[in-house]
């Protein structure tokens, strides 16, 4: 797995590249964690743009809750963007579609937080 | 494959998820030599990744001295994966089912969930160190 | 991996040549895994799949109730690869030479070269159904 | 392994891609026999380009001999082209130097054929 971190004015944005599976998941949350902290007021933006992301598991998926869950409490927002077909799947199963808000692109994404 | 003939690929390997890696590449080749159409392969090839980790993650506590033994059972119309860890086991029932309202946004407890999702038969012996799951290459009609 | 620890990777395959894909994925990433570099890597890739030929057509005779069995120890230091076959053997000192003149042209023979080649150690057993072969992160002075 | 194969005049160029290992030997064997058969008296102007060659195993390397012979004794040739480091080594190790034609490039294997 790889991750580029982008910022756009306020938001900002993680490109997954490749599989979220096994101890991959723990990089993904202290990169998570580490945008957190670096946040103005611990307020975070997030865009997760899915598009290269081969197979998440569920380890993975409990990042993005866990994620989801905190910094929401801290008045941010996470989106997932360019979601293919098996992950888009994977949330659906898990019930989990209510809860995350979802784009099909960026600029839409990008746009909800004007 | 001559007709009705099983071929019998087997692994063990040390209880590290550094190994889940392997697990995937492994996985991902057999499929591709069955020639899995590409939606089951991804669901096969993720309840292969949820079972390899709980056998290292629960089962043999990512004990290095422990190995965990994977049977990739190749059939004509079919994939049987048995897992074996060498822990003290687990029951079932007794794991909460992750889609309850109570449970939505709790951080872990969907790997066995998925495995049953993606699979089309999937069973653990009494102890719970070992686990079987089946796919077929045609789903079957129920 | 703790000092002097090592990991055992066990993998048994069913005598079929079409397996020897899987073969060629397990030892790539057992070599990322173990951050061997590009050269080294290239050269134990080809020692594995020359060895694993050898163990499915020559020893089993691809006979696919027999299965071919690897090891892959890995160490700090080294990576030593051990494969069986349930053949009937044969005599290291009996294969010619394919870097002798008459042998140049011809289209067989070169794998165990290979082999001794690209490894730092290569030994089989007495009976020739089993070949154990090290190579060593760093190449020792010799 | 994935092989294309173009014509440039009299001179049949297959571009070869990926591992050059197992059975995949003898798909390579059976196109390049194809060639033989296709060509003119016989007399095969064959250039091999590697450049997409991951791994080439000793059966491999086996049907580039038995071809090279068999078509030079139909006063055909065989050259290879594109060679990366390792398959170049294996050519080195086996003492197979001597034997291959060998070019940097496809177009100055095209111009020792005019
Ligand atoms: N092989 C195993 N050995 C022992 N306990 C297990 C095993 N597999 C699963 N479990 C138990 O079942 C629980 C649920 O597993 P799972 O559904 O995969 O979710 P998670 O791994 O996220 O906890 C685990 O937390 C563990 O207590
Ligand atoms: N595992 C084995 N069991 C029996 N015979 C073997 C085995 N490995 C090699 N041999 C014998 O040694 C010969 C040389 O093997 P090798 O150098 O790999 O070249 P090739 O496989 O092209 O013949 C084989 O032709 C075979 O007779």
């Amino acid at each position: 797995m790889q991750v580029n971190i982008r910022h756009k004015g306020s938001v900002t944005i993680l490109d997954i590249e490749g599989k979220i599976i096994g101890n991959e998941t723990l990089t993904l949350k202290r990169i998570i964690d580490e945008q957190v902290q670096a946040s103005e007021g611990g307020t975070l933006n997030l865009i997760l743009n899915m598009a290269r992301v081969q197979i998440m598991d569920s380890s993975g998926l409990g990042i993005l809750v866990s994620s989801y869950s905190s910094i929401t409490q801290n008045k941010g927002r996470v989106v997932l963007v360019n979601l293919g077909g098996n992950i888009r799947s994977l949330i659906v199963m898990a019930k989990l579609v209510t809860i995350f808000e979802r784009y099909e692109t960026e600029a839409e994404a990008i746009a909800s937080f004007l | 494959m001559g007709e009705k003939h099983e071929q019998v690929i087997a692994l063990s390997l040390p209880s590290s998820m550094q190994h889940i890696y392997l697990l995937d590449v492994i996985i991902t080749e057999i499929l591709n030599l069955m020639k899995f159409k590409e939606e089951p392969r991804e669901l096969v090839n993720l309840a292969v990744i949820e079972a390899g980790t709980n056998a290292i993650k629960h089962g043999n506590k990512e004990n290095p001295d422990k190995n965990a033994d994977f049977q990739f059972i190749i059939a004509e119309d079919k994939l049987t994966i048995i897992i074996q860890d060498y822990g003290t086991g687990f029951t079932r029932e007794d794991v909460a089912n992750p889609l309850e309202p109570e449970n939505l946004l709790k951080s872990s407890g969907r790997g066995i969930f998925l495995m049953e999702a993606c699979m089309d038969e999937v069973s653990f012996n009494a102890q719970g160190t070992r686990v079987s799951m089946v796919k077929y290459k045609k789903t079957p009609d129920t």
